[in-house]
């Protein structure tokens, strides 16, 4: 191949490129490793931990849509303890790099969550989803309360230190996406996951009622990728020293470049890991084959590369 | 878990024929050498629609039968129900047609390691595993009996061939169009008895397996079940296609039916929990 | 056929089929008029229509997207005296049955229009589209804006009187749909049209710039179904006794019959007329056969169906 | 706008044979009694992808060609160059195959009421609608010349039988592989002069069209052009496919390229403002 410098950074953390796993669409790591070495890809997010072990939601859990799906698996997991112990070192004796995914119920939670996290060596990142349901508000998801939002960020960044970047995963579901951007940034995030999945519903036709045991679900895959680089764009070009882990709908490696170009420095894969199990793969060699093809030397040069001005 | 589809990997391979049997499509699909590894109860997963498809998951289908020495290579079968958009377009793939398949997926039924009495119990095309899987076990020396049921006649699928490797082989239909009138489940209980049944086997819908689960309740029987929930992803990465399961100290977690199933130990199952929150 | 009521209302205005074109995307009626009788269906829903004419956003107007599409007209149209002068006389005419849509720049255009509107025969509902930039404040759309919709819709329901019923439209983005559906309830709307376009971008990956010449643009058809009926489903719960005009991505029977299960009195069908000038026609004999061979005997007793309580 | 597609309908219809021609695709399609009011000009949309398709638009395609006395009923004829996923879909579909189709759409070339000299000039696969234009204005008494410009060879469609009806045809590729070496616009003003030229009818680029305008603006030569832009409906419902555009009096607005074209008067569109803000 050519020369290529197909590396990224989030915050002060590097990785040799800018292909992730999306955090609960890879579980930890375990099963997509019977498909490729995990090493290849830029790093495994892992599924969003807990304090406790968590049973989740009741099923049906999945809806397909088209182009896309509903999920809502409401953040089934071991707790943080059972994952230390199990899964990471499990992916440092793969040499996978990891970034672990924290949610939590209250803004103490995620600070608990960082505290344990802290001493853990062999952890590029931490990212904190915080479109977890607020139990001490209503249940109103963190991220979409500007307030709420600063408030986790910041005792994340109390208790971690400055080692470990910090990266905040946004909802799109909120009227001003920069806006919350802005405050999770100012509290202390490193850099940002956008987006997570969107809020949707199907009927089943044959019981006339909600389709999935949650009522509600997520929407992910090609349907939302428009929704997920408009919001890369319009925060890319809010703050655009901020590095942006870009996801939504992501299946090919045009997918990844049109990210990119909206200012991602880094993209995540989900959905389409499921219909593909080497998704990530190809995603990566297309990637590479564009960029080069397009006369780019680095990876670099393409990020929020749509946003140079009208005369270049 | 253990072993995480060790021997899975993705294809892409032709279907070699494609008939229809009742209201099921019979698709018979070269995997090569891929079909030494299949195991009686694992699945496969396919591709859909096509390169333009808005459909964005994989269908999950357990595989009927594999034979390793067939003149194009090894070769798997399955027995498809067209019911959405997805199988209906599998079912309307042509000889030739290749396919996206990831395959050998989940759990295997346990093999007795002595020769013992084992009732199949099939409901639709839940029958489409327990062919292969009666061979392996009269292979075995088990006797095999069988029983099969369905809503009508033409949503029975029990193949000629396939009756060889069974000492008997009953049949119920619910509008008695076939066999007996009634549900596959009601002669179980006397059968365990006359026959001396250590193990079931069954593959059918969830009530089915729900009802054998509570006749072999606090009997000696072991019940193998292949459970079926929505699935999307097929390989343990998105946790849709959980079940309530009891570990050995009675601790019931959401297991993923995918990997640590389809086949599990029915007396582990929470029935009365599936769909419920825990 | 058997005796299904297939009539509905939306206020007090009654329509012998809950199907109508969605605001720009059927023109004012003429176009499709050449494809099936407009009188068959429940209504046409004009082009969103503004004082003055205007020439819209330059062109590429528009992007496909996986089971979608990305528009930015930017509100091309002729203002509201040659729309007056052509487009209503010609529905008439045709014996359609029109709801207008208006569209303005301020809440006194809002008002301006509704008193262009309120002497006006023929006519069977006022739809507000509110997703506009709100020009005396920083071009935030109204629709985003709690107090921004709520004054819109009070000075239409002044300048209107009573007579004609007022739909308010929408749009999915924002942190809160139910506040902000409430408040034009309580300004005085009859009823409520849900969901507007979603705000999405495409990249072109030739010009590595935006494709749209608006940059973004408004995301429609099936992609954004599952976020339409949510919205529904949520509004509907909030305030049953609200009507709702439901769209996105309807495109079948089906889609229509979950949208009116989650809690649409009709339906409104924008992008699969694009793909099939006969959509609506399809889509409202289909739903007639699926409510029939469901056993409903009037549209009315599938309204809402899917939030009955479990025992039923 | 008076006619609003009167004759429009939307049909599923056969594709009677599918050939490669250099790097287009001609396809003749059965469209029965439909082929006896389409006029050179006039376009199709069609449904691409099938019934799972993620495509939610059709596609828009020149009609070429239509025969009304063919064995297999009325056929119309498409060169489709296989662009992006929905053209090279269309491209791959084998004789037989039916097709959603809405025909025929937009504006026609106007034909003179008198025999005059007439210029065609086609671009790419914007010559395909020439040849039949070429045929009507012959029988009408015109003296037609053609030319044909492309950036190669295996982009110039001239068929053999097409050629009956032009006086003279020369063909321009950028690279020299075919005919002249340069622009198919060069040699345009030149021959004008030489033969009189009363009316140019050009289809191609954008770029092409603007090019033929800045030559024929403030001439007596009438330039009917067939603009190409992007389509969602291709009925004139959506607004997206909109030209800046003057009227008699010269106000501009944006005008639908779908239902006041495809064919429009060059000298009204304002080519420079196309893709701007008006
Ligand atoms: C382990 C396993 C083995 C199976 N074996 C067979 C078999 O041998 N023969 C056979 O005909 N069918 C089998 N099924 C069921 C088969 O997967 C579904 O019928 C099929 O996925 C339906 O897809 P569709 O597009 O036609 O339907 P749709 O209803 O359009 O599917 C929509 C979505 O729901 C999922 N889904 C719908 N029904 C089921 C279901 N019953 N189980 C799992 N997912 C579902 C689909 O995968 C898809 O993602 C099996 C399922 C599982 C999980
Ligand atoms: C009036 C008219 C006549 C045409 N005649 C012909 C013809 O005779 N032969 C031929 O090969 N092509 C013709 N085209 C162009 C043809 O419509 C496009 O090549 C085709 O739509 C591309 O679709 P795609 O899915 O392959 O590409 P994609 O790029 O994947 O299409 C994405 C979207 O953009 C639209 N689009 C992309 N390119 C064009 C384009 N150039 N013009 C309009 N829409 C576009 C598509 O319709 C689709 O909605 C014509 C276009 C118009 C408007
Ligand atoms: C089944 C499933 C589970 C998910 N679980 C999580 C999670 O635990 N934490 C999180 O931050 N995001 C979660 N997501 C969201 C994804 O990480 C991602 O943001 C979203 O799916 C959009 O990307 P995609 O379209 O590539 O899937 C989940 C998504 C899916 C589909
Ligand atoms: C090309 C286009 C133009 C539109 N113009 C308007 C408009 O003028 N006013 C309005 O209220 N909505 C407008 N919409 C939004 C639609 O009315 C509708 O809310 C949306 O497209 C979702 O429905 P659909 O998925 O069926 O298209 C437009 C949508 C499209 C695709
Ligand atoms: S189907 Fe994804 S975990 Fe089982
Ligand atoms: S393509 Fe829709 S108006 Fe022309």
């Amino acid at each position: 191949m050519s020369a290529l410098d197909f590396s990224t950074t989030l915050g002060n953390a590097w990785f040799p490129a800018p292909t992730f796993t999306a955090s609960g669409c890879a579980s930890s790591g375990r099963e997509l490793a019977q498909f490729f070495d995990l090493r290849t890809m830029g790093g495994v997010v892992t599924k969003s931990v807990m304090m406790k072990a968590r049973t989740g939601r009741p099923t049906p859990r999945m809806a397909e849509t088209a182009s896309g799906m509903l999920n809502s698996i409401g953040l089934q997991g071991p707790g943080i303890d059972a994952f230390l112990a199990k899964d990471v070192p499990y992916l440092i004796e793969q040499k996978a790099r990891i970034v672990v995914s924290i949610a939590g119920e209250t803004v103490e939670e995620y600070s608990t969550l960082a505290r344990k996290l802290r001493s853990v060596s062999g952890i590029s990142a931490l990212e904190v989803n915080i479109s977890c349901p607020n139990v001490e508000n209503r249940g109103l998801v963190f991220a979409c309360d500007p307030e709420a939002s600063r408030r986790v960020i910041d005792g994340v960044r109390r208790t971690i230190g400055g080692e470990l970047p910090i990266i905040a995963k946004l909802s799109p579901d909120v009227t001003d996406l920069v806006s919350i951007a802005r405050g999770v940034v100012e509290a202390g995030a490193d850099g940002l996951a956008l987006i997570n999945t969107v809020l949707g519903m199907v009927i089943n036709l044959d019981t006339m009622r909600p389709h999935l045991g949650g009522k509600t679900g997520g929407l992910s895959g090609p349907a939302i990728k428009p929704i997920a680089v408009r919001a890369v764009y319009q925060v890319h070009a809010a703050m655009p020293q901020v590095p942006i882990l870009g996801m939504g709908g992501i299946s090919n490696g045009r997918d990844a470049l049109e990210m990119i170009a909206a200012g991602a420095s880094g993209i995540s894969v989900g959905t389409a890991s499921f219909g593909n199990p080497t998704a990530i793969m190809s995603i990566q060699n297309e990637l590479k084959d564009l960029l080069i093809e397009k006369g780019f030397t680095s990876l670099r040069q393409a990020i929020g590369y749509a946003h140079r001005p009208e005369s270049e | 878990m253990a072993t995480l589809n060790k021997n899975a990997a993705q294809v892409r391979a032709p279907i070699v024929s494609n008939k229809r049997v009742g209201q099921y499509h019979q698709l018979i699909i070269n995997i090569g050498e891929l079909a030494g590894v299949c195991k009686p109860g694992n699945f496969v997963a396919i591709n859909v629609g096509g390169e333009n498809s808005r459909m964005v998951l994989r269908r999950a289908f357990a595989i009927s039968r594999v034979s390793t020495n067939s003149i194009s290579g090894g070769t798997m079968e399955l027995i498809v129900a067209p019911h959405g958009q997805g199988s209906r377009w599998l079912c309307s793939q042509g000889e030739g047609a290749m396919l996206d398949i990831v395959v050998p997926l989940g759990s295997a039924f346990g093999i007795p390691t002595e020769a013992v009495q084992v009732l199949l119990v099939g409901g639709g095309y839940g029958s489409a595993p327990l062919f292969g899987l009666a061979e392996v076990l009269n292979a075995k020396g088990c006797r095999v009996d069988m029983l099969l049921g369905a809503s009508t006649a033409s949503k029975i699928y029990a193949p000629m061939e396939g009756k060889r490797s069974v000492n008997s082989l009953r049949i119920y239909t619910e509008d008695g169009s076939m066999g007996q009138s009634g549900r596959v489940t009601e002669p179980i209980r006397a059968l365990i008895e006359d026959l001396n049944i250590a193990v079931i086997y069954s593959c059918g819908p969830m009530a089915m397996l729900s009802a054998i689960d509570e006749i072999t309740r606090g009997t000696h029987v072991v019940h193998q079940c292949a459970v079926e929930e929505s699935m999307a992803c097929g390989i343990g990465i998105c946790m849709t296609c959980v079940l309530p399961v009891a570990d050995e100290a009675g601790n019931v977690s959401m297991v993923r039916s995918c990997i640590d199933g389809p086949v599990m130990d029915g007396s582990f199952v929470q029935w009365d929990k599936v769909g419920k929150t825990l």
